[in-house]
């Protein structure tokens, strides 16, 4: 009896990935995609993984894909559980995936050491292992346009900007609101560096992820603390609590600057206009008057083949945040094609593609997104660009882009990154060198 | 006639032969202490010589007889040879005797020493002591609350056999000595005294000789080619012959594993431990436990009882074909053989029969139906006819000649015939010596050429040649006007249905037959169960005017298919009644072997018998009944009759020898 | 259907000595002042109407409970207090009202489970299960199938307790208490809800029991004629107080015995 | 000698040099204890009456805020949207009692314990099926629940009351008074006691068991309501809000389970103990530590009086 | 019906309580033992390994230690999660000290460090019972994640902060790290897994067995027959987080290859709770059968639509699956509260007096 049902279960298990794999067996781009509508982290999933799912799609419908291949998009979804990323890693790994958007740092992390030995290049579009910069060491992981540590450094010269440079930053106190994990505690280090060479004091205030909407204590802190400014690094839920607590405290709100993660409109909405003055780093646009965007409208949303609960979500921040995940991926495969002649390009392909992506402006212009993101350029030493970043700020409904890019301070973070890598590949034994050839393009 | 080798012509001396030739293989097992204690026959010669070498200290003499009383248990068949190799004669007593019973056979056969198994038998003991003046010592196998009895008289079994290896170990000669008295023993000698219980009278002592014995068995085991890999589980009372040649001699002579049950109560769980391959049960057992399965499946879910019925009406079809090895088409064979692996191989396994080669059934008439199912259902049962005179064998049905209405051909060394009267007598060398201190009986008995009397009535079957029996020579009886009375016959007819228990059928000197029929408990219990049938007492249950209706029923079958017989058409029960109470060997409606005595009955219950045969509708009756404990008290009741209506005579011819 | 030899009373040197015991419950007082003696070898019955502090008693014996005042002398050592481990360690078995038997157990694993104080074999071998370990397991479980043997519960010997009857319950129970090898059993109403029939061998084990293994026994019991049938002496108690202490006939005709059961439903039957 | 003065002076210098500090910290401990102790009620209420630990009040909370602002963004009417939603906790309170309460009758406290499990799985999962996953904005003015804050300068700075804090802590307080009278004063009250000591008790009140079942797991759906307007005013209404009924489980076992003066006390000690230990002992840790310092609060008064500060002692029979 | 148990008898009290006493029932463990070792390695691709088996086995083994401590001591614990990042933790920290010891031996080492822990955190259950142990045990939960997350030391100061499993192999085959193949993963677990199992069910079989569930039958009982009730229940503390503590470490190095200090939250404790209680307390076959059920089963869920060709949103699944699990567990509880494993039992029994109902 046991057996009969342990054979049934087993038959269902391992019936399903072989059925998928060969319905997608026939010509086709396939593009896992991890995304999460579910969970405690749902409200920062949602309109990413839209914007994501939505824009492929309208490639699909559009173009017939890329270079007149289909598109297969197939969403995994993780509720941002690492355990859940990694059963949809193994299932889809079989089925010849040309590029992963793994969408949380933890599962990225997981796959890390995975992309390389089983060919499958992992975007990890502005989260991810801030370390995985350095092409060299890391072939197969992509994280442009800017690590952590860039979002941090162009926080701390937007500070520097605002009191009148960076000597102004001595005996300054800055504080780091962070999600209590490996994700928020990702700047501490070049924030400790940065103190140190700036002279200004940091303070840490961790939230542990159960105390995301229970933050009164720790607000209690900043209140006696008295930072001057305050970067912070949430996640979901922890984000309206953190800008509402900030508000109650009296903390002067354009103090207040959060990572491109903190960003969302869901952040700052519940705070309503308490949160105005609130400002966030951006690596995108926001709103939908792009073309490209407005095809998303028309051929996705309009035909109800998208997620979106109404129209309206439709070039939110996160929205344009997920469609840029989309579009880095697709110009990676577009690129493949180019470098190698075929259509129908592998994992390995995109690899070379994301090493000689270049999206200058004309190409954003080209793609119907003039203006959407600054120009993107990867080589094969440089998986990240360290780009500069947009500031956006919440004027109590919307967020309202400010003028001007602020510059990470590169020469601070690249050695910085470099130490990181270096420790990562000694910490584990055997880590395998970079065999991969550079393309003459890259 | 039978020539018996004089090295082993004992049982003493069979188990030192066998001690040599087998001494590492087992020789009996008993569960206790939860496991199964095993003891190889060279185990086995150390222990009951030990004993024996202490029953000699206590006293015990040549010819002396002593008492075994108790269950199967393997110290009480040791107590049996031990005794046997110093000459002594073992005399087995029913162990659920009641303490009169026993008084009379323990005077009656002069013991000297007793060995019993517990308190219980002690009490027993004590209790009729004033009249057993030649009765020495008594040995106990149970110390078990035993400690503050007066000790100048009880002797606990280990301080027996401690008495025997302190005896041994001090002297050499001793087991010199001890060998030579095993060797002093003769195949001719007087090797045990059995009682039987009687249908009437007192018990009587029927004594064999080693000879007897060993002939018979040795004999049975080559019928059944029975060696020394048999499994056995021994269940039956010790002081039955079916079990003392069974359990003890045929052992002894095969060399095979006797195994003794934890409980009674848990006989069929060890034997499905053990996984007996011979196997030895009265009709009741087969039937009990074909009642047993069929109330259970009447609680199974429907698939489970479709499938059961599916399987068992294709074994009922073809099983016992397959079983005598008979031509069957692929297909049946192959449907056969699922229903094996599903439904027969189960149900056998639960009860422990799977690895059954042979399972013999005798002491009374089965019912076809219940012989046939489990024949059909891959169980080899054969039938045979025996007596404690004849040392058990007399008939038996050999490997593919079954037939659930004969008990075979005479066995090896064996002559049959029947009387003028229809009597059947034979002749064999397991032949007893005669009735102990009886010889009146023992002339009444055989006749001076040697062929005994069975008491039975049967005839040669022309067809297969095998044996019938009807009924007891002296029950077969003529209605006023003439017509042949066979009691037993329509008696075991009625009880083939598992809701009747007993039945008892009269008419003998009268105008009818009339039948009073005990209720199965069990089988009725259950059907009222399923039928929103509410009792409180097996009184009630056995009044219910819808327990009659079914009976009623029953009836009528019979009814129908002894009119059918035509001989016994006249014997169609007209008037019945369903008895209020049990009938019971406690009070003497039984014999301790379960079979109704229906004289006592008749006269226990005169005043219903009156009312069968007065027309009254009901009947009064009050009866005196023992409980366990041995007190009385009575029992009244007023009891429903019900008339039938009997069938005409079908022309049917039947063809009836002798 | 007794041997016409009777027992015999053996009665020892004290085991146990209670002296001067009182108990109280948050002012409740349960017992005063009570002191008796447990002989070596005896029956001793500990009777008295509902609330007398019959079950305290024991409680206190067998360290439940810690006296207020008083001591408690066992084998000749005197004490106040004492865990129930240590009691059980000193060879104090007992049985309860309420039975406490572990109900999600196997009746032989109840026992077995009473011989835990002489099962001393190392985790390290009860990993692996084999060699000393499974030796020390079987040499209990022989001594825990003749107690199995001696109280006829074969048959339920695979049977989780839970599922059982009372009076095997009961049975069980006694038989985890012999699987100590106590020098002292306390029984505490082992009869309570028993038929008659369950009366009667339940009254058989006990006194073969004290017969067979000499333990000295302390029994609670509410049916006088069991009492009567069973003890070599009767402690009275009555609200806490000992009333009278004294052989079975002398206490059936004890005056203040008599009094106390006036009010009780259930009055002396013996 | 760093580390003790840091740990045993320091914070009460810190205590007298800013009392203002210690005000704002103390009443924003006072606000958290009173919607813990608001979720302690939903637990204690259905413990008392049922013995059901029921793990699926913090998801009942979010499906309450849920069901609430989702209703009103379907254009119901806010008040209209909260009498709705006053249903549904009926009607999820007989369902609960119908479907899984009744089948499980009789089981031991762990199997109910996980059927509660079973419910929050099945609450997440229907929660979001009906109103997706996206966090909602409490709709918190429209209920009339005041915003904005009330500062008082003085103490060397200024303590500073959020106003919803303020209407949380008199809601909640009128809740529990409501509640205490209804159990005390009313019949259904007096049955749902007698429950609590005995089942024949209750029947012998006229009140069928199957009715307090849903009469308390009912009261436990309109507190659960009460906490998530609360909660959900002060950050937002999504699924990551059931993380803060686990905060009620020290609450509950440091108050006993079946004691509902021990839930608002128990609130209370646990949300003042924990914010006063994060704010001037949890940067000697590093912060954070305010998570499991509610259980170690807990803990340590557990080793003492393992029933709890209120709970029935536990009298070992034998 | 396949039960054939004539002729099994038992002549020795170690044949007697041997664990699998009945014939048929050693035939079908060996057969289960052939197909895990043998059939699964040679047809499982790497999802069935790595995304089925690999964590069944792992969680089967967690929730084996949580059995131990509530199914048969009946001490109800929600710090399974912690304990088993204890072992994680551990074992990362002994193969970076001794980086050439052989990990599968710091795997079972790191058990040591959990049942160290956990006898510290088990100490309060001498006092403390049920629910209330179950919240006092929610402390250890809490305080052990904040210390993985606290204390840089614990994952050698990394920049993520998570554990990273490095590459170390055995006899030159690579088992832990990248270049590990699922397969050589999977018979290590599997390996592991089946050696422990048999270990627990010695013990439970066992005098400490015994104690364990006196103790949980009625700890004053179990007092009074000379059981020493702190010692049996740290005892239990000990091996049930030792079990979970190998767990957690194989569940970091054999199978996700690095993980973040959130692997260890309280889900987890609860997750493990679940398969314990379904699949029946206080059995270890149910242990399988829960860690089966509530791990498998959804994985299952969520690849029937996809199987079927359902145009079902990879969300709606999982929500779905949410709802299925959550009303699988009600109905599971309400038809057999005692566990799938009673149910196997009763099933077993079924087949054993077949064809009859009993």
């Amino acid at each position: 009896m046991r057996l009969k049902h342990l054979a049934l279960g087993l038959a269902v298990v391992t019936a399903a990935p072989a059925a998928a794999a060969t319905a997608q067996a026939a010509d086709g781009l396939y593009v896992p995609l991890f995304t999460y509508r579910t969970g405690p982290y749902a409200g920062s999933g949602i309109p990413v993984s839209n914007g994501l799912a939505d824009y492929l799609n309208m490639l699909n419908a559009r173009d017939g894909g890329i270079g007149g291949v289909p598109i297969i998009v197939d969403e995994c979804e993780t509720g941002y559980d690492t355990k859940k990323g990694v059963e949809c890693y193994d299932s889809v790994k079989g089925k010849n995936p040309v590029i992963i958007n793994p969408f949380s740092t933890g599962i990225t992390l997981q796959l890390i050491p995975k992309a390389a030995v089983d060919k499958v290049p992992i975007l990890s579009m502005a989260y991810g292992l801030s370390a995985s910069a350095d092409g060299n060491l890391f072939p197969w992981i992509f994280n442009p346009p800017d690590t952590y540590w860039d979002g941090a450094a162009a926080f701390i010269r937007h500070a520097a900007d605002v009191e009148g440079g960076f000597d102004k930053l001595k005996g300054k106190t800055i504080g780091l609101v962070h999600l209590d994990a490996p994700y928020g505690r990702e700047p501490i280090p070049l924030l400790q560096a940065l103190a140190k060479d700036y002279g200004f004091t940091l303070k840490l205030y961790p939230v542990p992820g159960a105390q995301m909407q229970n933050q009164t204590a720790l607000w209690l802190d900043v209140r006696r603390d008295r930072p001057d400014w305050i970067y912070l690094q949430g996640w979901g839920a922890m984000n309206p609590t953190a800008i509402k607590e900030a508000a109650k405290i009296g903390f002067p709100m354009n103090r207040l600057v959060g990572v491109w993660w903190s960003g969302s409109d869901d952040d700052a909405r519940p705070a309503g206009a308490a949160a105005k003055g609130y400002s966030s780093l951006d690596i995108n646009a926001v709103g939908s008057n792009f073309p490209a965007i407005q095809d998303i409208i028309k051929y996705v949303v309009d035909k109800g083949k998208s997620q979106v609960a109404s129209k309206d979500k439709v070039g939110e921040n996160f929205y344009d945040r997920g469609v840029m995940m989309a579009v880095l991926s697709a110009e990676a495969i577009r690129t493949a094609q180019k470098l190698t002649g075929k259509k129908q390009v592998t994992g390995e392909d995109v690899r070379r593609g994301l090493e000689s992506l270049n999206i200058t402006a004309a190409g954003w212009k080209a793609l119907g997104l003039e203006g959407f993101a600054g120009p993107i350029h990867l080589s094969c030493a440089d998986h990240n660009g360290h780009d500069a970043v947009a500031l956006v700020q919440w004027d109590g409904t919307k967020w309202e882009k400010q003028p001007g890019m602020i510059e990470p301070i590169k020469d601070k973070v690249l050695p910085l990154i470099q130490s990181a890598a270096e420790d990562y590949v000694k910490a584990n034994a055997g880590w395998p060198k970079r065999t991969e050839a550079c393309d003459k393009s890259s | 006639m039978s020539s018996i080798n004089p090295a082993l012509d004992t049982m003493p001396k069979l188990l030192i032969h066998n001690a040599g030739v087998i001494g590492g293989r087992p020789a009996i097992r008993h569960k206790d202490f939860g496991i199964w204690q095993t003891w190889t026959w060279s185990e086995m010669l150390e222990e009951v010589r030990a004993f024996s070498v202490g029953l000699d200290e206590l006293g015990l003499k040549r010819g002396d007889k002593f008492a075994i009383i108790g269950g199967n248990r393997p110290r009480l068949y040791w107590a049996i040879c031990a005794g046997q190799a110093l000459g002594a004669v073992p005399v087995p007593v029913y162990a659920d005797a009641v303490a009169e019973e026993m008084a009379y056979v323990l005077a009656h056969a002069e013991v000297t020493l007793a060995v019993v198994e517990d308190q219980e038998q002690v009490d027993k003991i004590i209790a009729i002591s004033d009249r057993l003046p030649q009765l020495g010592r008594v040995v106990y196998d149970e110390p078990r609350g035993l400690k503050d009895y007066d000790h100048a008289r009880l002797i606990a079994f280990e301080d027996v056999q401690r008495l025997g290896r302190k005896k041994l170990a001090g002297d050499a000669g001793c087991l010199r000595q001890w060998e030579a008295a095993v060797a002093a023993g003769k195949g001719g000698d007087l090797s045990i005294i059995l009682y039987t219980s009687g249908t009437t009278g007192r018990p009587k002592g029927v004594m064999l000789t080693y000879e007897n014995a060993i002939v018979s068995a040795r004999n049975a085991n080559a019928f059944d080619n029975l060696g020394r890999d048999e499994e056995v589980i021994a269940y039956l009372p010790l002081a039955w012959i079916g079990d003392h040649i069974f359990s003890y001699v045929q052992s002894y002579v095969a060399g095979y594993c006797v195994n003794c049950p934890e409980t009674p109560d848990t006989v069929v769980e060890d034997r499905r431990e053990i996984g007996t391959t011979y196997a030895f049960a009265p009709p009741r057992v087969y039937e009990n436990t074909l009642t047993l399965t069929m109330v259970r499946m009447a609680d199974a879910g429907a698939f489970k009882r479709k499938l059961f019925d599916f399987f068992i009406a294709v074994a009922r079809r073809w099983g016992e074909k397959i079983l005598n090895r008979e031509k069957v088409p692929l297909g049946a064979r192959a449907l056969y053989g699922i229903g094996n692996l599903l439904v027969y191989g189960p149900l056998k396994n639960r009860f422990g029969l799977s690895r059954i080669r042979v399972a013999y059934t005798a002491g009374e008439a089965i019912g076809p139906e219940i012989f046939r199912f489990w024949r059909a259902v891959g169980l080899n049962l054969k039938q045979l006819y025996g007596q404690t005179e004849a040392s058990v064998y007399v008939t038996a049905q050999p490997d593919g000649e079954i037939d659930a209405e004969t008990v075979g051909k005479p066995t090896p060394e064996v002559e049959v015939k029947i009387a003028e009267n229809g009597e059947v007598l034979f002749r064999s060398p397991g032949v007893f010596v005669g009735y102990y201190k009886d010889p009146d009986k023992t002339a009444e008995v055989r006749t001076p050429d040697g062929w005994v009397r069975t008491g039975d009535a049967g005839f040669f079957d022309s067809k297969t040649g095998h044996l019938k029996i009807i009924d007891r020579a002296k029950d077969v009886g003529r209605l006023n006007d003439g017509t042949l009375l066979a009691p037993k016959y329509v008696e075991n007819k009625l009880k083939f249905y598992p809701n009747i228990r007993e039945a008892v059928a009269i008419g003998a000197g009268r105008d009818f037959v009339c039948a009073m029929v005990n209720i199965d408990l069990t089988a009725v219990g259950s059907w009222a169960e399923r039928n929103n049938v509410v009792y409180s007492s097996y009184q009630e249950l056995a009044g219910h005017p819808r327990v009659y209706d079914m009976i009623a029923q029953h009836i009528d079958e019979v009814n129908r298919s002894l009119a059918e017989e035509g001989v016994m058409a006249g014997a169609q029960i007209r008037r019945f009644l369903v008895l209020h109470k049990e009938l019971d060997a406690d009070d003497g409606e039984l014999t301790r072997t379960q079979k109704i005595r229906r004289g006592f009955i008749t006269e226990r219950y005169a005043p219903l018998v009156e009312a069968l045969y007065g027309g009254a509708t009901t009947a009064d009756i009050s009866t005196e009944v023992t409980f366990e404990d041995g007190h009385k008290g009575a029992i009244a009741a007023r009891v429903a009759i019900r008339d039938m209506k009997p069938y005409a005579a079908r022309a049917a011819k039947m063809e009836r020898a002798a | 259907m007794r041997a016409p030899s009777s027992r015999e009373v053996r009665l020892g040197e004290a085991l146990l000595a209670v002296e001067n015991v009182s108990l109280a419950f948050g002012g409740v007082r349960a017992l005063t002042d009570v002191s008796f003696d447990i002989r070596k070898g005896e029956i001793r019955a500990i009777i008295g109407p509902n609330g007398a502090g019959k079950t305290s008693m024991l409680n206190v014996i067998n360290g439940f409970y810690p006296p207020n005042t008083g001591r408690i002398t066992f084998k000749g050592e005197a004490r106040t207090t004492m865990r129930p481990y240590a009691a059980a360690l000193g060879g104090i078995a007992r049985t309860f009202q309420n039975l406490a038997l572990f109900r999600g157990m196997t009746t032989l694993d109840n026992i077995m489970a009473g011989r835990a104080l002489k099962m001393h074999r190392g985790f390290f071998w009860q990993l692996i299960r084999h060699g000393p370990a499974l030796r020390e397991e079987v040499e209990h479980r022989r001594r825990v199938e003749e107690i199995i043997d001696f109280l006829e519960i074969a048959a339920i010997r695979k049977v989780q307790v839970g599922r059982l009857p009372y009076g095997l319950q009961k049975r069980v129970e006694l038989g985890r208490a012999l699987a100590m090898e106590p020098d002292l059993l306390l029984l505490d109403e082992p009869m309570a809800g028993m038929n008659l029939e369950e009366k009667e061998d339940m009254s058989r084990f006990i006194l073969d029991v004290n017969q067979q293994y000499g333990t000295t026994i302390a029994l609670i019991e509410h049916d006088m004629g069991v009492v009567m049938d069973l003890s070599d002496r009767v402690v009275v108690l009555d609200y806490g107080r000992k009333i009278a202490d004294a052989t079975p006939d002398e206490v059936k005709c004890d005056k203040n015995v008599i009094r106390a059961y006036l009010g009780e439903p259930h009055g002396i039957s013996a | 000698m760093d580390i003790l003065y840091k740990i045993f002076i320091d914070p009460f210098v810190q205590m007298g040099t800013a009392p203002d500090l210690l005000v704002q910290t103390l009443w924003d401990g006072l606000v958290a204890g009173v919607l813990y102790a608001l979720i302690a009620l939903g637990f204690v209420l259905i413990f008392k009456a049922s013995g059901v630990f029921n793990f699926a009040q913090g998801i009942m909370v979010v499906f309450a805020a849920l069901t609430l602002v989702g209703l009103h963004e379907h254009g119901v009417p806010a008040f209209v949207a909260l009498g709705l939603t006053v249903l549904v906790m009926l009607v999820l309170a007989v369902g609960v009692e119908r479907l899984m309460l009744r089948p499980l009758v009789n089981q031991s406290s762990i199997i109910l314990f996980m059927a509660t499990f079973g419910l929050t799985y099945f609450l997440i999962g229907a929660g979001q099926i009906v109103f997706g996953g996206s966090p909602k904005v409490m709709i918190a003015s429209d209920l009339f629940l005041p915003s904005g804050a009330i500062e008082f300068k003085g103490l060397g700075g200024f303590v500073s009351l959020q106003k919803i804090d303020i209407a949380a802590v008199i809601i909640a307080s009128v809740m529990v008074g409501v509640l205490a009278v209804f159990f005390q004063r009313t019949r259904i009250g007096r049955a749902l006691r007698a429950v609590a000591d005995s089942h024949q008790a209750a029947l012998s009140v006229g009140i069928s068991l199957e009715q307090i079942w849903v009469i308390v797991w009912f009261a436990a759906g309109v507190v659960a309501i009460a906490t998530g307007i609360l909660w959900g005013a002060r950050s937002e209404v999504s699924f990551a809000l059931q993380i803060i009924a686990l905060k009620a489980l020290p609450v509950l076992v440091l108050g006993g389970l079946t004691s509902i003066p021990g839930a608002i006390v128990g609130g209370l000690i646990i949300g003042i103990g924990e914010k006063l230990g994060e704010f001037y002992w949890g940067p000697l840790l590093g912060g954070g530590i305010e998570n499991w310092l509610a259980y170690v609060i807990a803990l340590g008064v557990l080793v003492f009086r393992p029933q709890g500060l209120f709970g029935e002692k536990i009298i070992e029979r034998i | 019906m396949l039960y054939r148990e004539v002729g099994q008898y038992k002549t020795s009290y170690a044949a007697d309580m041997a664990i699998f006493p009945i014939l048929q029932d050693r035939i079908g463990l060996a057969a289960i033992l052939l197909i895990a070792f043998v059939v699964i390695p040679l047809v499982g691709h790497d999802f069935l390994l790595n995304t089925v088996m690999i964590p069944f086995l792992i969680f089967t083994l967690a929730a084996i230690g949580l059995n131990l401590l509530t199914g048969y001591t009946g001490l109800l614990s929600l710090g399974t999660g912690g304990f088993m990042g204890v072992g994680a933790y551990a074992c990362l920290k002994l193969t970076t000290i001794f980086p050439h010891v052989n990990i599968v031996i710091w795997v079972l080492a790191s058990g040591l460090f959990s049942a160290a822990v956990g006898v510290l955190f088990g100490l309060p259950s001498l006092r403390i019972k049920g629910f209330y142990l179950a919240v006092a045990t929610l402390a250890a939960q809490f305080f052990l994640e904040w210390c993985f997350i606290r204390i840089p030391w614990l994952y050698n100061y990394s920049v993520s902060g998570a554990i990273e499993v490095p590459l170390r192999t055995l006899m030159g085959i690579p088992v832990t790290g990248p270049t590990a193949t699922s397969l050589t993963r999977y018979l290590i677990v599997l390996s592991i897994v089946v050696v422990m199992t048999w270990v627990a069910s010695n013990l439970v079989h066992g005098r400490i067995g015994r104690t364990w569930m006196a103790v949980r039958d009625m700890d004053l009982a179990a007092e009074l027959v000379g059981i020493r009730l702190l010692r049996a229940k740290l005892l239990a503390f000990a091996v049930s987080s030792f079990y979970c503590g190998v767990a957690g470490a194989m569940m970091v190095f054999l199978w996700y290859g690095g993980a973040e200090a959130e692997v260890f939250a309280i889900d987890q404790s609860f997750l493990v709770l679940f398969m314990v209680i379904i699949g029946g307390l206080g059995t270890l076959t149910g242990s399988f059968f829960g860690a089966a059920l509530i791990y498998i089963l959804p994985i299952v869920l969520r690849e029937i639509p996809a199987a079927l060709g359902l145009p079902v949103h990879p969300s709606t699944v999982e929500q779905l699956t949410f709802v299925i699990v959550g009303v699988l567990i009600i109905v599971f509880l309400a038809l057999e509260p005692n566990g799938l494993a009673r149910l196997w039992q009763i099933g077993k029994q079924k087949l054993r007096v077949w064809p009859f109902p009993y």
